[in-house]
């Protein structure tokens, strides 16, 4: 039969295999050609547990998926349409997520009795040839083989000619949806400039899978996914830890404070620290402390010194950090504080995403604690966030908190970034001279409420902080209660004005007023947002406003909830901001809560709002 | 990169100008004072100049102390002062960071980074007020409290065996370790002055007698009556030497201690053993002088001075090399690189 | 003129002096006198902060609060009608408590140049000299020539005689109030049994403080109140950390579980474990650890091992034990922790109370992390609170938060203690054998949801348990998202359920419908009680629930929210308990807030009830 | 009180008696692998009941082991499994309580408990499996890492001076000291006896080859090629020898190591250092072969086998024995007597 070619508005793949098939570069490589023809897209890798698990087995399997498409892309997708599994184990561990006549790339090499046994299929079972799969398009070959064949003249070792299998694949699909290999080819050659029998192996096996899928018959049509409409504008691709540590980078270039970054090491934040470690000559400071404790500890020495103090973790490593977090806040110091959540409580799920830290940021201290605490909404704005989070800081003496997730942190997007004089600018403004006649009062405060910043160094401004309760402007210890209820009132006042400073809440999409607002915030973003399109375009009356601001709520965030009959706040947690609305604007939400490690998919959204206004 | 450097230029000041005006909240008779007058009689001597100085304490009544200096400082949390301290001197080499703990700040909850900060080698100054008790908490025994101690938290006795804060000092890869006491001005002037004099983490114990919870403590080492035989002051490339008017010595028969009396002849001060910072191994057996450590041998006195000093590369010049080297290597980052990154797209 | 003898139905006096004038021996000495009077009482101390400032200065004033009376007294009392001033600084301390027309029992030679100076009294000024005291009832004694008078014969130094002075004040008081002087007779006859000669000199002088009185005509008038009508019954006196000391080892003798206390020393909790130190009879093994996280993950490893684990610690303490609390629950066994909170944050006021850890205490960890809490209202309440907090431990396989703060921790009152016989059972059934057939399920749960115990020692049912999320039943290690979302729920449902097995929410006083109703926790249980009898007396239409426990919240709390017009919530914080309720009920409630480091007294409450019923 | 005795009476069991229902989960080549079967290897042998065996661990690779062992444990938060187990045996001195940890887990966040039980002397054992890496979280660079390493983290070297293991343990008073490797299961399973037989905490640091993100660390001790040269096994009593066919042998001169060529005559075995498992000041010297250490001194061999070894009173034995002294002074608690207190009154 004859190839058609189709167009597709959008697709989604998954790309299986073994820890050591190199799917996560297949997809990436994959991904930034997609970007680079122009499409929309949106990627998140889901690792094997920590540690690597025996090859073939399910924990073993490490995916990677892509969605890419000509429409505007919010998510990396809920079912794929195309799966690539190169064993059993990533055929078992994925199927429930691949759409009914999904199509399957099988590497029927991967499918040997060994396999089959680690993958724990019952004895004798081979689901590529038991016809189990019926009712798929299951496309199987022998990459192993075909990889052989394509080196049968190569100089290279079997091992490292096996390492190539993955360019097979690649290849094919390259060829099945119409992509120019040029991006691939030009990564291939830098990376193995070294390795000339490497490089030529590999772009052997490349084209070989491309030919594959032009000579044989084995696919029966080829796809094109146009360029998506999206503002014109200079694109990259990037993903939400590697947004942060740009992003804290960007702060520090434009307030001119050099940047200190003290952390310990924790799933999924550590990257943020790998990849800060990289700009040693953007002046950055790297430390990893002993531990977490030590770590906030440093960057509340390295703030009282005068520089921009970042301090990352997760979950369980911010918990080490409360009471420091406490510190800092009586000290009226910069200091901005990463929680890159994951599962919890406790370990919980290291490698899986959640949005369960939002009480403890917002109450996880001993007292009357306030501290502004910002959330990101996409990998990309993981920059932004991060950005703000630091402006926030310096302008009003405040340890600040941001927090991201697992699913942000290594789910990536484009992103049409922005040019360096575009950025707010972060003013740092230093004490210089005594501010009270013969005196230098450490906690005179600035129209923020802001106290100044007298670097050590600067004479004349000798003065001591510390954690004890201090008197209004002189900042000496004092144990008047009259003053001890001033100045808990004046911490929560400054950490109120800021919404004074910030930008009103914003509708993402949809109607002022009307029958249901969806209210969210962190990364529900993307799903939140897929699943209004979809429902809008179905007729219901929908609207969706992301909030970036936690602690404090941006002021009009009162009018836009009592616009609408109701609101639903969908989260990865049991119903935090759930519940701080309704304390709040005394409104009875809805919540819909998903914890199971994993992000929203916009269908679930969008059952919930069908369900709602059915009523 | 030299750092704290001593600057005759620097503006004179004097320990008037140290004084705050914050009124010193120690108990009458608390060893503190003392100490608190020696630092700040010793600190204009270091020509350094004083906006450049910043105290770090911890808590506990020790770390109260920056309060009663007017040079920077911060009276952080429970046992974190050498962690905030890291943090500072690693962003500010330019500064004289000096960090005042208690034994239960220092060696209890602050254990960790204490060890950490000893082995990454700060240059900064870390005086240890050991009072062998907690005295802000009204008296608990604390991990230099010794067996059997008596105190509200123990009223049978403790059951820890303490730690000898040298021996762990060393065992944390220490650059610098010394001993002084708060009654005998004169050394301990000397020994702060060496303690801010060395390019490293200088680790200075200081007795320090809480008259409240522990009275006494240290009183054999410090009252007149016993202090010739009960303390031994180690000066380098001397002999060690103690006893009234010096009659007593010390040399080493194989690895131990004996004490050798001086006014018997045949005995002379040749044969003792001479004192050497730069010895670790007998920086580590001074270090064990503790009668309660060491069992069935001639009990010694306890000795005061420099144990041990070692030259080594301090943390935050090989921070700062680093940067530079990245710098001269790859040219200073420019912001607009760093944001479009490796691969980028444009659309129209 | 002639003395005449009043009845007097309450008195509050405050004794004030010098850290090394004994005031708190004097005062703990009259109250017991009072106490086996047959006298209700309450009293509270108030310490100069940590370290004793130097003699003769404000800050080393030291006193003790009395309040007694022949009707009932449920707090140490607001302003009051004696002051009892050792010095100059000790009244210039106090005077701001002191009722109108109040009494002043003034040591004149306190009132020397040296001290009028340490007090900063302006030059030249003497209150006790210059009528600025005019309007209260002054009485003036040299207590130190009187003392010293009293031992012209003693062979004891001046030192020592002049640490005397105090029983002369004691003395005189008691002739005051018509005090029979045998309690402290006893006490001094015991305590100084080795002492003659000092066992002498004091009850010289107490017998020469209550001649004065006789004697002279200083005084115009002696004082009676009554007996207090209070339940029959055999009475102590005690203090709040002393009553938690003693419910612990209650607990553990109920329970048949040796009792095992892990902590670091910290303001105000330590006397906790200084008490517990004394019981080493009763089984108790008390761990100072090196740190908080040491202290509390010690008592996890004595709970696995079947003991009663208990931590204690104060704000900051209890900020460090975030991370291993989350561990506790996770593993789900039984663990006590305590937390007496102090002034903050951060170091704050150590040595003064506040309400503000309670959402620390809710939400201060990372991931979905519910744990029981419950709070204790009285000093002697501290006793039954922390033992049904064992209870609920044991019982349900759960850590547990018990809330004390300064206030009860250091104050004292009347105590109808219970037998050991009455006191609620507590069950601790640990697993012997297998629960499913050939396996052991050591997450299995029994009606209460609760996981089985079982211990170390017992063959058969070997099993591993740790901080990642773990399958239902078996507790293996799990990432599947199902079981997660099952387990979190399944963590969470346990807890709601122990709403079924503790008492439903009971008002303390007034309607069960009506205008206004109060809503406290924890240690405003007094202050509110006198204010609502007050007010009701005066006939106002308001009741008063004192909640217990603070989660799970009683099931009929909302019925009883419904019930009233308007619910007021005074607490010492900004109001925690206040946004906790507004979101979980949906109510407008009041909040009457004090963060000054100090109790609420009778009267602000009483204001603030005339306040919104007059609207 | 002797604890976790041997019991010969007790149920015998087998090493696949010791093996969970759960797979194994470390990367294929782990040096973890070979510890997990030596100490299941071991365990049966030791006469002790199954049952009355726990093994904690923190969090790390490493601290997966508990799964895999059919005995009580806990795989508890990073760092903290040392005071776990402190709590465990303090509440339970019946039972044979095992640490499992990691180079980062015991020695970086959880150095502070490390110290802590080493000085308190608990009768534990702990196994730190040092990789002198961080596995779990994917390769950066540990306290025991050496100085310029290049890790995730340390992309232009590290610049932290590491912890020696030994001298921190010898600094924070443990009692017995030990190290062997995962590739000698001979030796491995000797010092595993070793440490369960001391009563006190047992220390054993286990060279662990982490393939994946620090391969080949500790190849030169483990392969044959060079182990004979770089590796010396110490035993007590017996001279340190070494070398192909022990022709190489160590003395010391004043504190001193050096290398003697047994080949030469004049150099007999009798003069060489003889191994004395109670010096402390020579396993202070021992602990200190490493070159990164000592500049420029001979190149000498990595030691294995028991550094030192002390007896000294158990922390749970003490604790208990104040609770029996209490009960015998005071009699065993009433709890009537408790609730009423020194002074009460009747209301009628
Ligand atoms: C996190 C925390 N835990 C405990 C305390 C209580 N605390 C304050 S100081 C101190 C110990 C004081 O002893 P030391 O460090 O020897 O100082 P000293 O008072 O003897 O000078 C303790 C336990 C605290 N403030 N913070
Ligand atoms: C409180 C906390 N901080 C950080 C982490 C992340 N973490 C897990 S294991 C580990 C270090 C692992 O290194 P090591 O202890 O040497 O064990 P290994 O994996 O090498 O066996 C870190 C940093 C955590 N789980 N919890
Ligand atoms: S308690 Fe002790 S250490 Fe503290 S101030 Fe008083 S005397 Fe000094
Ligand atoms: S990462 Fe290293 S230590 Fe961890 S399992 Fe793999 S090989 Fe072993
Ligand atoms: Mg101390
Ligand atoms: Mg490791």
């Amino acid at each position: 039969m004859e190839q058609q070619n189709q167009v597709l508005d959008n697709v989604i793949i998954k790309f299986a295999g073994d820890s050591g098939d190199g799917m996560q570069l297949t997809g990436t490589q994959f991904t930034n050609t997609a970007a680079l023809f122009g499409n929309d897209l949106s990627t998140f890798p889901d690792f094997p547990a920590e540690i690597r698990a025996p090859q073939g087995t399910i924990p073993g399997v490490s995916g990677y998926q892509l969605h890419f498409g000509s429409v505007n892309i919010f998510t990396p997708g809920d079912e794929c349409d195309v799966l690539v599994a190169m064993n059993a184990a990533a055929l078992k561990a994925n199927m429930r997520h691949l759409k009914k006549g999904g199509t399957i790339i099988a590497n029927s090499d991967g499918f040997d009795h060994k396999n089959l046994r680690l993958a724990n299929f019952t004895e004798g079972a081979n689901p590529i040839l038991d016809g189990s799969l019926d009712g798929f398009r299951l496309i199987t070959i022998d990459v192993t083989k075909m990889t052989r064949a394509a080196l049968a003249e190569s100089t290279l070792g079997i091992k490292e000619i096996d390492r190539a299998k993955n360019m097979f694949v690649l290849g094919f699909l390259y060829w099945m949806y119409n992509r120019d290999m040029n991006f691939t080819i030009k990564f291939l050659t830098e990376k193995f400039s070294k390795k000339q029998d490497v490089l030529d192996a590999n772009l052997k096996v490349l084209q070989a899978g491309y030919n594959y899928g032009d000579t044989t018959e084995t696919a029966t049509s080829r796809y094109t996914v146009n360029p998506a409409q999206m503002p014109p504008g200079v694109y990259r691709n990037i993903m939400g830890n590697q947004a942060a540590a740009i992003g804290l980078i960007a702060a520090s270039q434009k307030s001119g404070l050099e940047l200190f970054y003290g952390t310990y090491p924790i799933t999924p934040a550590t990257d943020i620290l790998h990849e800060l470690a990289k700009y040693k000559n953007y002046g950055v400071k790297t430390f990893q402390a002993e531990d977490e404790i030590a770590a906030i500890c440093a960057t509340i020495g390295a703030s009282f010194g005068g520089k921009l103090a970042v301090t990352a973790s997760s979950g369980p490593g911010i918990a080490l950090k409360a009471e420091a977090m406490g510190l800092a806040l009586m000290l009226e110091l910069p200091l901005v504080i990463i929680n890159v959540q994951r599962g919890g409580p406790s370990t919980g799920l290291p490698t899986k995403t959640e949005q369960s830290d939002l009480f403890q940021a917002l109450y996880g201290r001993n007292g009357e604690a306030p501290i502004p605490v910002i959330a990101s909404m996409s990998p990309a704005d993981c920059f932004h966030a991060v950005y703000e989070a630091c402006r926030l800081a310096i302008e009003f003496m405040t340890p600040v908190i941001f927090l991201s997730d697992g699913f942000l942190a290594n789910g990536s997007e484009p992103w049409r970034f922005p040019k360096a004089e575009d950025l707010n600018p972060i003013t740092a403004k230093f004490a210089t001279e005594k501010n009270d006649g013969e005196r230098y009062l450490p906690y005179k405060r600035d129209e923020k409420l802001a106290r100044p910043w007298a670097l050590p160094g600067t004479a004349g401004l000798e003065h001591r902080i510390g954690g004890l309760e201090k008197q209004h402007e002189t900042g000496n210890i004092s144990y008047d209660p009259e003053n001890h209820e001033f100045m808990v009132n004046m911490r929560a006042a400054k950490v109120a004005r800021i919404a004074d400073f910030t930008p009103p809440q914003k509708l993402d999409s949809g109607n002022e007023k009307g029958k249901l607002l969806i209210i969210g915030w962190g990364s529900t973003y993307g799903p939140i947002k897929g699943a209004v399109r979809d429902a809008r375009a179905k007729g219901y009356d929908v609207s969706h406003a992301q909030v970036r601001y936690m602690n404090p709520l941006p002021k009009n965030l009162g009018e836009i909830l009592y616009n609408f009959d109701q609101v639903l706040i969908p989260e990865m947690n049991t119903g935090q901001l759930l519940s701080i609305i309704r304390d709040k604007y005394m409104i009875p939400a809805i919540g819909l809560n998903k914890v199971k490690g994993m992000p929203f998919s916009s269908s679930e959204i969008l059952v919930k709002i069908e369900e709602l206004q059915k009523k | 990169m030299e750092t704290t450097t001593q600057n005759p230029e620097a503006p004179k000041f004097t320990s008037k100008d140290l004084v705050t005006d914050q009124e010193v909240r120690w108990c009458p008779g608390c060893g503190d004072y003392s100490i608190l007058k020696q630092v700040q009689t010793v600190v204009p001597e270091l020509g350094i100049p004083r906006e450049n100085i910043v105290f770090i304490s911890g808590i506990g009544c020790s770390s109260r102390f920056p309060y009663y200096m007017e040079t920077y400082g911060m009276h952080s949390i429970h046992g974190r002062a050498t962690a905030v301290a890291s943090g500072l001197k690693a962003a500010r080499p330019d500064l004289s960071v000096w960090i005042v703990t208690g034994d239960g700040d220092s060696m209890s909850i602050g254990g960790n980074h204490f060890i950490h900060l000893l082995r990454r080698n700060f240059n900064v100054n870390i005086l240890l007020f050991n009072n062998e008790i907690y005295g802000l908490t009204k008296g608990q025994y604390s991990p230099t409290s010794e067996e059997g101690k008596v105190t509200k938290s123990t009223p049978m006795g403790s059951i820890d065996h303490p730690f000898n804060p040298f021996a762990l000092a060393m065992g944390a890869e220490g650059s610098f370790i010394a001993r002084s006491m708060d009654r005998d001005p004169v050394h301990l002037k000397e020994m702060l002055r060496r303690t801010n004099a060395h390019q490293g983490t200088s680790f200075l114990e200081i007795y320090q007698n809480c008259n409240v919870f522990n009275d006494g403590a240290f009183e054999i080492f410090t009252e007149k009556s016993s202090k010739k035989e009960e303390a031994i002051f180690v000066e380098n490339g001397k002999p060690l030497i103690y006893g009234q008017d010096g009659t007593k010595g010390i040399k080493l028969d194989g690895f131990h201690p004996k004490i050798v009396d001086l006014t018997i002849d045949g005995n002379s001060a040749n044969d003792l053993w001479i004192h050497d910072e730069s010895d670790r191994v007998k920086a580590g057996i001074l270090s064990r002088f503790f009668d309660r450590h060491e069992k069935g041998i001639d009990h010694l006195p306890r000795p005061f001075g420099v144990f041990y000093k070692e030259d080594r590369k301090c943390y935050e010049e090989a921070m700062n090399d680093q940067v530079v080297e990245a710098i001269a290597k790859k040219g200073a980052g420019d912001l607009n690189r760093l944001l479009q990154g490796r691969e980028i797209w444009e659309i129209h």
